[in-house]
């Protein structure tokens, strides 16, 4: 496992370079949380006012000083205090985290459990009808902008079935976990849509590929049933980009979605960077790419390490 | 009441903070409103109105003011209202430090005296009528004494109000409790809870569903869906905001009045608003409140003349000219279409306008440093034209290098307004600086909107206002 | 690469994603060329929000404009977007990884450790970003759409060219003395060019969907120039008033990404070494 | 008729239309229990599609049979024509009756199961075993292909193990279905010499244990001398010729048999090695190689390497102008790695090699095993042979151009080649383009490694040819690396043999051939296939080759020569 251990040691490295990123590319954009709180009422203030609230903000001082004060809370595991929300950044994150990614996982619950089977489907019936209207289907869900789909089922919903899912809160799994799941069903299946498209669509020439593969030949010189060969013999052996692309899916996905939480208005992990950005929360910003970032991180290894367990030949550490 | 029912309202800006003191966002004083009053509030017809205090008396000079509070003001923690409270608050907002915006609205308080618990005096350096509407906003709201000295405003939230904050998760929900101290009277509805739904279709979708009962639109397309659904009502009132084209007269061309004029009449007002505001506005001038406003066809040019436009744009010299127009992206909802619009419009007369749409901080920037050639710009709008043009067209206001526009007369004007309490003479000062205004056309007053609110039909009782204030919430019922 | 044309023409979806880039190819040149049925940027103030009709056959928008004329010129704004960022992200990702995976050693730690950067950091933040500092428009997008992108050519490219820095005729070239400039161009690039010419197809229609994106939350193109993703986004509010505003633009949308998708399928098929060997 | 299977006519044809594209024209053989039928012939001749319709595994690769019968006796006696059966009545003769092992055991073993697993899958499907029965079934069965240590090898993943290992656990998965017919298709084609004996001689025993019947595929008709009773000889599709092994072999009747058995290399421990060219006693050597070790380093755990693959480990030998030097050993020993070395491919840890600047500023050039790896498959055969010259200076000139024809005039490549791509040359044109190229810096030394195994048998004789002609014509010395002892005899002069990075022996070809003195040459030359040996029997050598992987720091003893003959030295074995 050492391996692992070398990888958890980049984190740091890259994370930094990502808070550096990130922290300077906030500063850089115009306008700073006093011109997001007063709009432009702003030009009323004058100089000691301006000065008194750059110091309640922190951006009183020199980018650098800033810089260094932020990373010394870091490693105090202080993220600093959000500006908009009167928490400290922590706080804030973990209350939207578990919105994010419960609609992660549903989605990819949707994309996996269709996309998988169509795709393994069609790759048995290579070039038979099933198969073609499989691969129409999988191409236009994939080419369909997931906030087509989000507004489409919004209205859909709206105006046929007189019912929206429940908007602008969210109901924690361990709350109510019905509700929970019926108020993000529907953005899942928003989300969920190209993903299982193009989940389909990896399964199917993955499996083409595998079927074709001495060791299915081997199998079916055995006696092996064509059942047992498909999903025995060849599924596991063409898991690998299925897992590859979930994982880099579901890496986006946990860093919040940010037209379907608009459109489902859900208050999750990106909409609250949004709105950190509109209304220039500096720490909150900082606090969430950074949370973001290093879940990224951590699915993507995680990713890594799901391939040893589904093929023993991949030996950890070289790719 | 009993079985009285809780509102669940939706927008799609939500507060931005709970300090009255220092919050200028329009969701933000929507919201504090609802919690916090001031010693007066403005009626649907922006008459000045009791709140906290219940008479109030501006002396002959216009340099003392004092206000009787109502004996009934308690905060929600059941504290009544006292003159220590009100000095304290004023203290508050005009000491530095606090960092507060309307500061600049009540300078001249020169000192506060408390004769008793019930009677407030403000002293005031020069004459100065608009003071009182100015206290009429709930930037000049009136918070306990001892919550200014425990440093809890903003997170506590303790206000005289009729509803009391239970929680907010910003941008997310928050919750109100009916005040049961509130000294305005009894409220038909247990409380409210506001969600926070960025897109306005989908507050609309959340209304029809019935999800909503009660919501504020800002969007005029929006809007203008609502009446077409089945159960749901809108609600609309002219505002006292403006939508302006502003030229920055200190760059050329636009410091040629000529080519200023130019433009002012090569615009077709009326078009604009049938066309980017989905005809939801009133052609209007710089006065936007109703007891100064005069006829637009009285101004300068406000009918579409593109002979005469052409006529002074080759008087001028000018021979056509590009520049750019900033605009903030969704701020309001139609300042592209709008901006669009205008471009249109100016190419008649060899104006070439490029577009550049910002987010709103940035255009914020842009705009508080008068950084631009023009700028789309939808300003806020006071009862008194004091306090709304005070800050861009006097010499020494805080804007005039936004507005760039330094004027003689206006700045007189101005003055004269300030010190008159004369009501009729006050509107003949200022429908003077209007007209000068209009004619000089430093900026292109287009029109004003409305607001909007749509509710279920099975609630009623609210009555909507000019100042956009959702105060009327307070006479609502739901079925 | 004529070659390659007519293989995908007679790979039956790979003519059908031609056809469709074709058409849109041809939407866009006549959209520049001004060959519109109507100026796009014309407001025909009496004729706003008009259903499809002979003399507007997609409708008009809030302000009296053609859409069919608008979706032309946005075809092109999209295209041009897509294809000017998913080109910058070639270029660059193709050089890093390239490098990368040439040098080895501590800059291939080191080039890949700042990808891994841009590629922790979400995309839409870091086009938001971007689109923040420098302010939306035609260019940000490109180069928001860019450097989202530029990580994930070098990673693309960076595997293969691995394994090619592994391959025989590298050796026999090494053996030769072949400098490094015609190792690099001759024998890694040349071979590369078939994976990246499927990732360009694919990465092609993630642009164009991540532009209509960026344009739908008000952060692309800019009005009045019309992009696919803006006029979808300025006729959200319309739906059900004027529904064909939102078709039209959004089954372009699709139709595009599906004519990439097509196209960059059919190149995979085609470029495939063992379909190749199949057909020698 | 008492056969067990009995093919009649059989062709079978791929694609859409199956009847123009046969690649089988009408086979017919017979098989009865206990026989053993070896099909041997070139590459694409058919070989493998025959034995695949016989349990009708061939309709998975898009093939169908077309035309004849293929009448298979099953165990209760009934019989039924293969040809024709339904999927459901093949799923019962797929394992029980016949059951097969394929030629890579890497890809035919699914990698994601363990050993255990698939074997014990086998006797699922076959017996209806499952739990503690299969689990003891399969370790009987691995004790029958003689594995070692069976109960904790059942957990391992194919990748764990050897090719060997591989292999015998193929056979253990087939045997464990009992089939009355076991197809083996080049079970061994991939294996080492050595290896592949082990393989020989166990399928050899196992037949006999459990007497059934054998189908056995090869090109190499040295190697079913061993084993088959009666040969069928395949050519395009076509049996051209079937009989009893003694009489194909002895007295062979059509012209491609003959042309098999004679243009083809079989070994004859040292009565074919070439007698030009005997090396002169105060020749300069043009290349000399002093105490040449590589090392990789392995499992690098922070900072601290855990140890180092000794790849090469001290190794001595020069070369003179004129002469080919070949090493040979197994695979793994570090032969491509010492021809790396010399050629700057790898760093070496230490040890000296000098070159004597002799025609060319690059006297070393190399000709690697696959042709078509080694050609840049995207640039045409002009850029491909201009390169080494622009590498080191030269125009592309009129002059260039002349070299450029001259050599492939030589080669024995057309003029109008230098237009074309690597894809439309056959595999032996390739080998020549590589050859033509590493002449073009008219270089003195020419490493050859394996560069003619992956050449079908006929074509790799007249690459030999062309090599020896140029070695005439130019005086070229090369290093000639090979783990076939056939080709290794026909075209060296010296032989260097290697095991676990080492030269173990080196000296004159004939002497080493005909009289190995080491204990691993005399395994390594025991175990070739060969025609005159075909009635000898090996025994079972289960001997695994040493890991190279050593602790850090190891050196290992120095090495103790003994002279064996003339020109002809051996390593002093350590004696255990
Ligand atoms: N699945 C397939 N589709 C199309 N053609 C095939 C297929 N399998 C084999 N062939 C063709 O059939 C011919 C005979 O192939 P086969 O595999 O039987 O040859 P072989 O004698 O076993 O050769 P080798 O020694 O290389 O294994 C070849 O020309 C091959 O190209
Ligand atoms: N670059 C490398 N890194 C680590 N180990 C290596 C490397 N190259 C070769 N080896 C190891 O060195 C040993 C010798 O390899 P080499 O390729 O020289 O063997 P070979 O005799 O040529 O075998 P073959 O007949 O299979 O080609 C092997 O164990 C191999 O795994
Ligand atoms: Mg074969
Ligand atoms: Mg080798």
């Amino acid at each position: 496992m050492s391996y692992v251990v070398q990888r958890l040691l980049t984190f740091p490295l890259i994370l930094l370079g990502v808070s550096i990123l990130v922290f300077v590319a906030i500063r850089l954009v115009p306008g700073d949380a006093i011109t997001a709180m007063l709009g432009t009422e702003a030009g009323l203030l004058t100089p000691v006012q301006r000065e008194t609230l750059a110091a309640y903000f922190g951006i009183d001082q020199p980018i650098w000083a800033q810089y260094l004060r932020w990373l010394t809370g870091l490693f105090q595991g202080d993220l600093g205090i959000s500006s908009i929300y009167g928490k400290p950044v922590l706080t804030v994150i973990l209350e939207r985290f578990p919105l994010t990614l419960q609609l992660s996982l549903m989605s990819m619950v949707i994309a996996l459990s269709v996309g998988v089977p169509l795709g393994v489907l069609a790759a048995s019936r290579n070039e038979r009808p099933s198969d073609l209207v499989v691969r129409v289907l999988a191409m236009l869900g994939q080419s369909t902008p997931n906030f087509v789909v989000g507004i489409l089922i919004i209205y859909v919903l709206s105006v046929f079935f007189g019912f929206v899912p429940a908007m602008g809160t969210f109901t924690p799994l361990f709350t109510d976990p019905l509700a929970s799941i019926a108020q993000l069903i529907f953005p899942a299946i928003t989300l969920g849509f190209a993903f299982a498209a193009s989940v389909t669509r990896i399964s199917r020439s993955a499996m083409l590929d595998v079927l074709s593969d001495d060791y299915v030949r081997t199998a079916r010189s055995k006696g092996a049933s064509p059942m047992s060969v498909i999903w025995h013999h060849a599924l596991p052996n063409a898991l690998i980009p299925v897992v590859t692309l979930s994982g880099v899916e579901f890496g986006y996905l946990l860093g919040g979605a940010v037209i379907v939480e608009q459109i489902f208005a859900l208050p999750g992990l990106g909409r609250l960077v949004l709105d950190a950005i509109t209304q220039r929360d500096y720490a909150l910003v900082q606090g969430t790419v950074l949370f973001i970032a290093f879940n990224f991180l951590v699915v993507n290894l995680l990713v890594d390490l799901a391939y040893v367990a589904l093929d023993p030949r991949i030996r950890i550490g070289r790719r | 009441p009993a079985q009285a029912a809780e509102l669940r309202m939706a927008w799609s800006q939500d507060a931005t903070g709970l300090d009255p003191h220092k919050q200028t966002a329009f969701s933000s004083l929507r919201l504090l409103e609802l919690i916090y009053e001031p010693l007066v509030r403005l009626d649907a017809d922006l008459n000045v109105v009791p709140a906290i205090a219940s008479s109030w008396e501006f002396a002959e000079d216009a340099r003392t003011l004092t206000f009787t509070i109502d004996s009934n003001a308690k905060f929600s923690d059941g504290a009544a209202v006292t003159s220590a409270d009100v000095k304290a608050s004023f203290e508050r907002l005009l000491d530095e430090a606090t960092s507060a915006a309307a500061r600049s609205n009540f300078l001249s308080i020169e000192s506060i005296d408390t004769p008793d618990d019930a009677t407030v005096v403000f002293n005031l350096s020069i004459p100065d009528v608009p003071i009182l509407v100015a206290m009429a906003t709930i930037n000049a709201a009136v918070m306990p004494a001892a919550e200014i000295e425990a440093g809890t405003v903003g997170t506590e939230a303790i206000g005289s109000g009729p509803f009391v904050l239970e929680s907010w998760e910003p941008n997310a929900r928050e919750v109100l409790s009916a005040n049961e101290n509130w000294g305005g009277g009894e409220l038909a509805i247990d409380g409210i809870t506001i969600s926070v739904l960025p897109d306005e279709m989908a507050i609309l979708a959340s209304l029809r569903a019935g999800q909503t009962d009660f919501a504020l639109l800002n969007d005029p397309l929006v809007a203008t869906l609502v009446p077409m659904e089945a159960g749901l009502e809108l609600n609309r009132v002219g505002v006292l905001n403006y939508n302006v084209l502003q030229l920055n007269p200190s760059r050329p061309p636009m410091d040629n009045l000529l080519v200023r004029q130019a433009m002012s009449c090569a615009i077709d007002r009326q078009e604009i608003i049938d066309a980017a505001l989905a005809g939801e506005g009133k052609v209007t001038g710089p006065l936007t409140m109703p007891a100064f406003a005069q006829d637009p066809a009285n101004l300068f040019c406000y009918e579409q003349d593109l002979d005469r436009a052409k006529e002074l744009m080759a008087e001028s010299g000018v021979d056509g000219f590009s520049a750019t127009v900033i605009a903030a992206t969704g701020e309001p909802p139609v300042a592209a279409s709008e901006a669009q619009v205008l471009q249109a419009q100016l190419a008649e007369i060899g104006i070439d306008l490029e577009i550049e749409m910002m987010e709103l901080n940035v255009y914020v920037d842009a705009w508080l440093a008068g950084d631009f050639d023009m700028a789309v710009a939808q300003n806020g709008g006071r009862p008194d034209p004091y306090p709304m043009y005070n800050r861009y067209f006097t010499k020494e206001g805080n804007l005039a290098h936004v507005s760039n526009f330094p004027d003689d007369e206006l700045d007189s004007l101005m003055k004269q307004g300030q010190a008159e309490t004369d009501p009729a003479k006050r509107v003949e000062i200022f429908q003077a600086f209007e007209s000068r205004l209009a004619e000089q056309s430093p900026w292109l007053w287009l029109s004003t909107g409305y607001s909007y609110t749509a509710q279920r039909e099975s609630v009623s009782g609210f009555t909507p206002s000019p100042t956009g204030t959702l105060f009327g919430l307070v006479n609502v019922s739901v079925e | 690469m004529g070659k390659m044309m007519s293989s995908l023409f007679r790979h039956p979806s790979g003519r059908i994603g031609l056809v469709i880039i074709g058409l849109y190819l041809l939407a866009a040149i006549l959209g520049t060329l001004g060959l519109t049925p109507h100026d796009p940027l014309k407001l025909f103030a009496i004729d706003r929000l008009k259903a499809p009709s002979q003399t507007y056959w997609f409708g008009t928008d809030l302000l009296g404009r053609d859409a069919f004329s608008r979706l032309m010129v946005g075809i092109r704004q999209s295209m041009l977007i897509a294809f000017a960022s998913v080109a910058i992200a070639t270029i660059a990702g193709t050089i890093i990884g390239l490098l990368s995976a040439w040098w080895g050693g501590i800059w291939d730690g080191i080039f890949m450790r700042v990808m891994d950067v841009l590629l922790a950091f979400p995309a839409i933040l870091l086009a938001l970003l971007i689109i923040a500092i420098v302010g939306p428009g035609t260019m940000t997008s490109v180069a928001a759409i860019a450097i989202v992108y530029t990580p994930i050519f070098a990673r693309v490219v960076r595997g293969p060219a691995l394994s090619l820095k592994q391959r025989d005729f590298v050796d026999a070239a090494r053996t030769f003395g072949s400098s490094q400039g015609y190792v690099l161009t001759r024998h890694l690039l040349l071979n590369l060019v078939a994976p990246l010419v499927v990732q360009v197809t694919l990465a092609l229609a993630w642009a164009l969907l991540t532009e209509a994106g960026l344009s739908f939350l008000g952060l692309g193109t800019q009005p009045p120039t019309p992009s696919l993703g803006l006029m979808l986004a300025e006729s959200r509010n319309l739906m059900t008033h004027a529904p064909w505003l939102m078709i039209f633009p959004a089954v372009t949308i699709m139709l595009g990404i599906l004519g990439f998708n097509l196209t960059g399928d059919a190149l995979r098929d085609i470029l495939d070494p063992r379909t190749q060997r199949r057909e020698a | 008729m008492t056969g067990l299977l009995s093919v009649r006519d059989l062709r079978v044809g791929f694609g859409q239309n199956p009847k123009a594209n046969e690649v089988v024209k009408g086979v017919s053989f017979d098989l009865g229990p206990g026989e053993t039928l070896g099909i041997v012939g070139e590459s694409g001749s058919g070989k493998s599609v025959s034995a695949l319709s016989i349990n009708r595994l061939v309709d998975f690769g898009g093939g169908r049979i077309t035309h004849g019968s293929i009448q298979l006796t099953r165990s209760d006696g009934t019989v039924l024509d293969v040809a024709k059966a339904d999927e459901k009545t093949l799923l019962g003769i797929r394992g029980r009756d016949v059951g097969m092992i394929f030629q890579e055991p890497m890809t035919s073993l699914n990698p994601v199961h363990t050993v255990g697993a698939q074997i014990e899958e086998a006797f699922r499907l076959s017996k209806g075993l499952t739990g503690a029965q299969a689990h003891k079934a399969t370790l009987d069965v691995l004790g029958r292909v003689r594995i070692p240590d069976a109960q904790s090898r059942l957990g391992y993943y194919p990748h764990q193990l050897s090719g060997g290992m591989r292999q015998r656990i193929m056979i253990a998965m087939a045997l464990a279905a009992s089939p009355r017919v076991l197809i083996a298709d080049e079970p061994t084609t991939a294996l080492d010499v050595t290896v592949q004996a082990q393989i020989m001689a166990l399928l050899a025993e196992l037949r006999e244990e459990t007497g059934m019947a054998m189908i056995f595929i090869t090109h190499d008709i040295g190697l079913v001398a061993g084993i088959a009773d009666r040969i069928m000889v395949m050519q395009n599709g076509v049996a051209v010729e079937q009989g009893e092994t003694d009489g194909v072999l002895d007295n062979p009747q059509h012209d491609y048999t003959r042309h098999l058995l004679r243009a083809v290399p079989h070994f004859t421990s040292g009565k074919a090695v070439r007698d030009d060219g005997r090396r002169a006693e105060q020749q300069e050597p043009i290349v000399k190689v002093d105490n040449l070790v590589v090392r990789f380093p392995v499992g690098k755990a922070w900072f601290k390497p855990k140890g180092a693959i000794h790849a090469v480990d001290g190794v001595s030998f020069d070369l003179v102008p004129g002469e080919t030097l070949a090493i040979v050993g197994e695979s793994g020993c570090g032969k491509s790695t010492t021809a790396r070395a010399l050629l700057g491919l790898n760093s070496k840890t230490r040890g000296e090699i000098v070159t004597e600047a002799g025609r060319s500023v690059r006297p070393v050039q190399m000709v690697f095993q696959d042709p078509f790896a080694s050609l840049n498959p995207r640039l045409n055969v002009e850029a491909l042979l201009a390169e080494p010259a622009i590498a080191n200076g030269q125009r592309r000139d009129d002059a260039l151009r002349e070299r450029m024809t001259f050599l492939l005039d030589r080669v024995g490549l057309p003029q109008d080649a230098l237009t074309r791509y690597p894809h439309q040359f056959s595999g032996g044109q390739r080998q020549r383009l590589c050859i033509a190229r590493a002449l073009m810096l008219n270089p003195d030394v020419v490493v050859l490694d394996e560069a003619v195994s992956a050449l079908d048998v006929s074509v790799q004789a007249k690459v030999l040819e062309l090599l020896v002609d140029l070695q005439q014509e130019f005086g070229l010395a090369y290093l000639f690396i090979s783990h076939d002892m056939a080709v290794v005899e026909r075209i060296a002069h010296r032989i260097a043999v290697m095991f676990a990075g080492q030269i173990v022996e080196l000296g004159e070809a004939r002497a080493v051939l005909s009289d190995p003195q080491h204990s691993y040459t005399k395994r390594l030359i025991a175990a070739v296939p060969a025609i005159e040996r075909r009635k000898q029997r090996f025994a079972v050598d289960m001997t695994q080759v040493p890991s190279l992987v050593r602790p850090p720091g190891f050196e290992p003893s120095p090495a103790q020569w003994r002279e064996a003959g003339d020109d002809h030295r051996v390593r002093v074995e350590d004696t255990p």
